[in-house]
């Protein structure tokens, strides 16, 4: 069996994301075990995939036993077995975090359906990620948009359903420019593997109709990736969706668009292409990276909801990923494959803090986060932890990916980045410091005669987060600091993956 | 003929492409979005169909098996894509009704401007 | 001709889909372009996926769409161009036309789809599936987990459906005259 | 609510009092959807497993089979379509359906293939490759018909609620 | 140079994280809390003192915590310029901490058990940077010092203090993160590694124009050494209780800065590449503005807390200046100053928050006559001023004279005028106000008699004020110390 996890990391949470409605008819309860167990198992395929990937090498299975480029591949190398572990354990958080969260959210009869959409989402960003055919991707790509859409239009407050509907309309348009792409590539190659694509391809880079395909494949992601300028379905649709949902889609969901970018830039086309095409294509991402990058902490600074915050930085901090993958070069590489896994943690800890934040006091403003300190010590911890992480300060992981973008901007003689990603940085100090400094340094709102939306009967004693929101919450904090301390591991792999892109 | 016929369709798909793009943008209505989708969508699959003819070919159905010399078939890998890509439609129009309905029910209307504005004022 | 009449008919429907006032014509352009759309997929050998989207396109969506449609109210909108939309589909359109200078002539029997992959299934097809319909047999076989994939697609919609419409919290009366704002339960 | 904005058009899914000639027009309307539905959804079936010759295959078959059920409704009214065919019923064919196409998958595996690797099933490759394929047409058609008829079932039951 | 490797430097910073643990947990029982600060302190400085002994025999003492990035790791390396940072601030937390207890339980302070958290992560970042091995681990405890001394100015959590403490963050945040942080990080693009190194670690790695950038940015980054313009900071701070101001400006922030600037400038950049250059001169005459205008303005102070915050100012660049000078004695009076100037400038600081504790005053126009009520304080308020304006015999006099003697080595006379007018000025602004403590009238209604703070802040007062006095007489030991580090700066030439 262990010859056939690459399928049934898959197929596992497929097939039990599609009985769950029929076990949560025999008790609502089971279906979060489920979901739970399953999650866990594919997380811990995924980890015995980094130990066979590790041993020996690129993995490639055969589905359905047909041999590539007639059947469809599924090939792990470096790359995506990083990625995979990343929105694995994120999976795996969520899952567990839910538990309470959905308590609140989501109405008791809905519960096994609302796992098994869970899980099918999970499936679809896994599905996403070990494929190694190009169609596939965009298969498994929209079972998990189908599903985030329900997903985000779930949300209490009736906003979320126009920003579902928005993020429907954007991925749509996204996943058709990723067909329309996908199209391109198979009239000039006539295949739709990747690694046949990748052999194929060199001989028409100076075509016009790849630059085309290569056009339309990459703004179909940066859509999905919500790069600004076409970033602005993420806010509403993070701010409104659930509060696991925000979590895990910031943590995942982008991630697989970035990782699939990736894939397609530097795995199906190759340097040679950016070389050869008739337009400054790194150029032109790269500006698209520094506006992402200011223009995501300029317009998170001017929020008043946390929730909203969060999703204009993410859009700064897409900006970073972009950035890294445009240098072209192994530490820019690096820097944004750790800068990946940095930005799952950070950001699904702050959601995660969110969701526990709202499931005790039910507001996001950063008002309310006044004095909580003292009612949510621990939570408010690991908010403090992953911001700090955000910011970039040393010791935790978001200084390591930072450090790398720096180097790689220097290597390649553009040293004006690195000022742009200190201002960035400092942006993002400040647009965290005033929930911190609400956080530990002032009373409560209730406590100032202010009275708005606050419940009198609350005492300001400590009222932590319940354990099943705090201990993923404080986990995934501490990994931030971990993976900040002990960065060797993950710099290791993803400079491995970094190698055989930029070959 | 043949030589309108080589890039014929793919001017037809652009241009549906566009307009389904322009509606998707430019309405307020959202059914009339979802609409506008639709058009956007099956652009893209008469793109892929359009590249599995081939002149003088034949559907890719192996009747005469092992009987002679084949025919010319056309491509079928194009269609079986299609195929996938339809129902994907489908289920993402599906899915989009649904929210308009309850978009419908929530704010009794399904004009964009209406929803933001309303928005506005209960924020 | 007749190849040239039908996606030119086709546009025509696509635009008036589009630009013709009320909700109820629209659809029922829809439906007549999803039926054009069948035609022409016919006169390109593609049967299997003419089947397909005259079912789904012309019957499924069509259906779909009246059913919202009765369930909601209609405003007529203005007629007013969008200009940044515009552009936008027009820069759209100028790269796809540039990109299309060098696409290889259709219906080109030498073109690489056509050398590439497609050959083993014709070849093959029969032998390793035992199916006469290469369609089927690559839709089932060579990339019969792509259509798994596709199945899953499906009953995520079903599921999504019923985790969005089905329950108790979205009654009448939490439209926008409720007092609680934003929230809805 | 308003059902006739739209030109004129809306399901009804529940029952109206009916008129003398409307009652007629029933009796004809049921009578021949009752002899006629046996043999769409015949066709159904069919249509999903002869995919092999000529075109079709488990999703056209499949939005057959489900449209019988919804013409079924439409006629009958939803309430007497969901005695035949109950909420609990469909859902858990939605979900058999895929169960079915990944199952064979699965059972591949079990027999020393790949996943979803059929000529491993039986002795003679050809055949069991024929019989694996008809097997997830037929799950295809499942979930396919099923979902047709959640469609249905929720865009028309949630306006019950009214 | 032997080096041994030991874990003692981790002990040493962690024995107060651990009380911050301790402490967290025992906030319900003031008393057992203030144990383990007391405790945490006083094992603190025995560790810390067990190391004196290698360091003193000319040894290094290593220990490799772990390796964050190739190039960036944790790693300490306990040397004697270390040493003299680490033993004075590990010293005065002991002393401090009698004072804050004194302070809070007086002042009846809120948040008590916040305070002596951050007091000790504060402690154990300080310590942190005294045996940092290289700029990354330094730059680490740099900014953690900055985070959590922030809580402790923002205590208050009053308007003007959360305003003061923004200040303070966005000062120090803000320069380290872009100036610091870019210096770093040139620095390690250029010569390949961050660890510090006798001779420094950039000499012929790059062009002297980009070491001079490299140069500019450290020095405006660190801007917990106060040099103008990034002084604001300081007075801005002074809205925190008062020994959280001692603390700042006579050990953990202010000292970690001058530290900080001193490690960088003969440790990456190294004496003799800076002589080359020429920037210790300019360095120099920009401390030298500092001083002076910090002087003036700290003239211009009517409260007693601002003045000394601005004379902390002009003291800092007084350090900048002679490790500038970068000739033996120079250096020898910049690290002597840290510690001279720390207990000078704790004692008066104590001083200030007796008075505000006993009579709630703060203004040094109000202090008429105070030294007849309070004594014992203003005894030691005068010796602390006393050493300030580097009157003989007290600890003050000492760096001085190395000072001047330095500015000889270097011949820079024009520096000399420097010294000798903000000599001028430093007993321009502090000899009033022990003038008017102890000749003249105090307004009517005043209390009459003794009324001296509570003893566990009179205790400490005594203690610094001594440890002037015993700074000027015990010089040699100091220097013994001191001379090791200078000696490696300056490859045994001294």
């Amino acid at each position: 069996m262990i010859k056939h996890l690459p399928a049934l990391l898959i197929v596992i949470p497929l097939l039990v994301a599609i009985i769950t409605p029929l076990i949560g008819r025999i008790n609502r309860a089971l279906s979060w075990y489920t979901a739970t167990i399953t999650t866990f198992i594919s997380f811990v395929i995924s980890l015995s995939l980094l130990k066979t990937v590790l041993e020996q090498g690129r993995i490639s299975y055969w589905m359905s036993g047909w041999e590539p480029p007639w059947g469809i591949e599924y090939a792990i190398d470096y790359l995506n077995i990083f990625v995979l572990i990343i929105i694995s354990f994120m999976a795996f958080v969520g899952a567990i975090y839910s538990k309470k969260n959905i308590d609140i959210e989501i109405d008791e009869e809905k519960k096994p359906f609302f796992y098994s959409v869970y899980l099918l989402f999970v499936t679809g960003i896994m599905g996403m990620t070990v494929t190694g055919d190009i169609f596939n991707i965009y298969v498994f790509l929209e079972i998990t948009s189908l599903s985030s859409y329900a997903l985000i239009a779930l949300g209490k407050k009736r906003q979320a359903l126009l920003a579902g509907f928005n993020y429907l309309i954007m991925g749509s348009i996204g996943a058709t420019f990723f067909l329309l792409g996908i199209g391109y590539l198979y009239l000039m190659t006539g295949t739709l593997n990747i690694a046949d694509l990748a052999v194929r391809l060199p001989e028409f880079y100076h075509t016009k109709a790849i630059f085309t395909a290569f056009t339309f494949l990459a703004v179909g992601l940066l859509m999905k990736l919500a790069v600004f300028p076409l970033h602005f379905w993420m806010p509403n649709a993070y701010a409104f969706a659930p509060s696991t949902i925000s979590a895990v889609m910031a943590a995942t969901g982008t991630k697989v668009a970035a990782y699939v970018l990736i894939r397609v830039m530097f795995t199906v086309f190759s340097l040679e292409f950016y070389a050869q095409a008739p337009f400054n294509i790194q150029y032109i991402l790269l500006v698209l990276a520094v506006a992402a990058i200011l223009a995501g902490s300029i317009m998170a600074l001017a929020q008043t909801d946390i929730k909203k915050m969060l999703a204009y930085s993410s859009v700064g901090q897409i900006g970073y990923i972009l950035l890294g993958i445009t240098l072209m070069n192994t530490n820019g590489m690096i820097g944004s494959l750790i800068h990946l896994l940095n930005h799952a943690l950070m950001k699904g800890t702050l959601f995660l803090v969110v969701g526990a934040v709202v499931y005790r006091t039910g507001l996001t403003s950063i008002e309310n986060f006044r004095g909580l300190g003292k009612k949510m010590p621990f939570t408010m911890a690991a908010f403090t932890i992953a911001a700090l992480s955000m910011t970039g300060v040393p010791l935790t992981v978001g200084f390591v990916s930072k450090w790398y973008l720096s180097v790689a901007s220097i290597e390649i003689g553009m040293w004006w980045l690195v000022p742009i990603i200190l201002l960035s940085s400092l942006l993002t100090a400040i647009y965290f410091w005033r929930i911190i400094d609400n956080v530990w340094f002032k009373p409560a709102l209730g406590e100032e005669g202010l009275e708005h939306g606050h419940d009198n009967h609350r005492k300001p004693k400590s009222n932590d987060a319940p354990a099943s929101m705090l201990i993923p919450t404080f986990t995934v904090a501490m990994l931030c600091l971990v993976f900040g301390v002990f960065a060797y591991g993950p710099v290791s792999l993803a400079e491995k993956a970094a190698m055989i892109l930029l070959k | 003929m043949i030589e309108i016929l080589a890039k014929y369709n793919y001017w037809i798909v652009i241009i549906l492409l566009c307009t389904g793009l322009y509606g998707i943008m430019a309405k307020q209505n959202l059914i009339k979005k979802i609409i506008a989708l639709n058009v956007f969508q099956t652009s893209v699959l008469l793109f892929y169909v359009s590249m599995s003819k081939i002149e003088g070919g034949t559907a890719p159905i192996l009747l005469n098996h092992g009987h002679g010399v084949q025919p010319l078939f056309d491509n079928p890998l194009p269609q079986v894509l299609m195929l996938t890509a339809i129902v994907v439609g489908i289920s993402t129009t599906a899915v989009a009704l649904s929210i308009v309905m309850l978009i419908y029910r929530q704010y009794g209307t399904i004009e964009e401007d209406q929803i933001l504005e309303l928005n506005k004022h209960n924020d | 001709m007749i190849d040239i009449a039908i996606p030119l008919f086709l546009v025509v429907c696509g635009i008036a889909v589009l630009f013709v006032r009320g909700l109820f014509s629209s659809i029922m352009i829809f439906s007549v372009y999803s039926l054009v759309m069948a035609i022409e997929w016919v006169r390109l050998n593609a049967v299997d996926v003419a089947i397909t989207e005259a079912a789904v396109g012309a019957g499924i969506s069509t259906v779909l769409f009246i059913i919202i449609l009765s369930r909601t109210k209609y405003v007529d909108e203005g007629k007013h161009m969008n200009i940044p939309a515009l552009l936008v589909s027009v820069s759209v359109a100028a790269v796809l036309l540039y990109g299309t200078l060098d696409l290889p002539n259709l219906r080109d029997p030498n073109i690489a789809p056509n050398t590439h992959v497609t050959p083993y299934y014709l070849e093959h097809s029969y032998e390793e599936t035992g199916q006469l319909n290469v369609v089927a047999a690559i839709l089932a076989s060579y990339r019969g987990y792509d259509t798994l994939g596709e199945t899953t697609v499906v009953a995520t919609a079903g599921f999504c459906l019923i985790l969005l419409l089905r329950g108790s919290n979205r009654r009448q009366g939490t439209k926008d005259s409720q007092k609680r704002t934003g929230s809805r339960t | 609510m308003n059902k006739h904005t739209a030109g004129g058009v809306g399901i009804n899914p529940t029952e109206k009092s009916p008129t003398v000639t409307d009652q007629d027009k029933d009796i004809i309307k049921k009578t021949v959807t009752k002899f006629l539905l046996p043999f769409i959804q015949l066709f159904g079936l069919y249509v999903i497993v002869h995919g092999e010759l000529g075109p079709g295959g488990g999703f056209q078959g499949g939005v057959i089979l489900g449209v019988s059920v919804i013409v079924y409704a439409l006629v009958f009214g939803l309430k007497e379509a969901q005695q035949r065919m109950s909420v609990k019923t469909k859902d858990l064919l939605v979900s058999s359906g895929v169960l079915v196409y990944g199952g064979i998958g699965v059972i591949a595996l079990l027999f020393g293939g790949n996943y979803l690797q059929y000529n491993v099933l039986l002795p003679d490759p050809k055949f069991a490759s024929t019989i694996g394929i008809m097997g997830i047409e037929i799950g295809v058609g499942i979930t396919v018909a099923a979902v047709m008829i959640t469609l249905f079932y929720e865009t028309v039951r949630v306006d019950d609620n009214d | 140079m032997e080096i041994i490797e030991s874990a003692r430097p981790v002990y040493a910073i962690l024995v107060s994280l651990l009380a911050v643990v301790l402490i967290s947990f025992s906030g319900k029982s003031p008393n057992l809390r203030e144990m383990w600060t007391m405790l945490a302190a006083l094992l603190k400085f025995g560790l810390v003192v067990s190391m004196l002994p290698t360091i003193l025999a000319g040894k290094v003492i290593e220990y490799h915590v772990t390796r964050v990035l190739p190039g960036l790791d944790i790693a300490f390396r306990v040397d004697s310029l270390g040493m003299v940072l680490a033993l004075t601030a590990s010293f005065l937390w002991i002393i401090t901490s009698v004072y804050a207890i004194g302070y809070m339980r007086s002042m009846d302070e809120h948040a008590q058990t916040r305070f002596f958290m951050c007091f000790a992560i504060a402690l154990s970042s300080a310590m942190g940077v005294a045996f940092s091995a290289n700029v990354f681990t330094l730059f680490v405890f740099y900014e953690i010092i900055t985070v959590t001394t922030f809580a402790l100015v923002a205590h208050e959590e009053t308007p003007e203090a959360i305003k003061g403490a923004r200040r303070y963050l966005a000062y120090l945040l803000g320069t380290s993160i872009f100036f610091f942080l870019p210096a770093m990080f040139l620095t390690y693009n250029y010569a390949g590694t961050l660890d510090f190194a006798g001779q420094g670690i950039l000499a012929g790695k790059a062009s002297y124009t980009i070491i001079s950038i490299i140069f500019v940015l450290y020095i405006a980054g660190i801007a917990k050494a106060g040099m103008m313009p990034f002084h604001s900071w300081l007075p801005a701070a002074m809205v925190a209780p008062t020994p959280v101001s001692a603390l700042l400006h006579a050990v953990a922030v202010v000292k970690v800065g001058v530290f900080t600037v001193i490690r960088i400038l003969l440790f990456v950049f190294g004496v003799d590449l800076l002589s080359k250059i020429g920037l210790g001169t300019y360095l120099a005459y920009f401390a030298s503005f500092t001083i002076i205008t910090a002087s003036i303005m700290a003239l211009r102070q009517d409260n007693l807390k601002l003045r000394l915050a601005y004379s902390t100012i002009s003291q800092l660049s007084y350090i900048i200046l002679a490790v500038a000078l970068l000739t033996p004695s120079g250096i020898t009076s910049s690290m002597m100053h840290i510690t001279i100037h720390a207990f000078g400038k704790i004692t008066l600081f104590f001083v200030a928050g007796a008075i505000y504790v006993t009579t709630h005053k703060k203004n040094v126009s109000e202090l008429n006559g105070i030294g007849r009520q309070m004594p014992f304080t203003m005894a030691a308020f005068t010796i602390g001023s006393f050493s300030m304006i580097a009157v003989p015999p007290f600890g003050g006099f000492i760096s001085k004279w190395y000072l001047i003697m330095g500015t000889f080595e270097a011949k820079l006379i024009p520096i000399l005028i420097v010294i000798v007018v903000s000599t001028l000025l430093n007993a321009a602004y502090f000899l009033p106000i022990v003038y008017a403590a102890f000749f003249k009238q105090p307004e009517s209604g005043e209390v009459h008699g003794i009324k001296e703070a509570p003893a566990l802040m009179v205790a400490p007062i005594l203690i610094t004020a001594a440890g002037v006095l015993v700074l000027f007489f015990a010089s040699p030991l100091l220097l013994n110390l001191v001379k090791i580090a200078v000696a490696s700066a300056l490859g045994g030439i001294y």
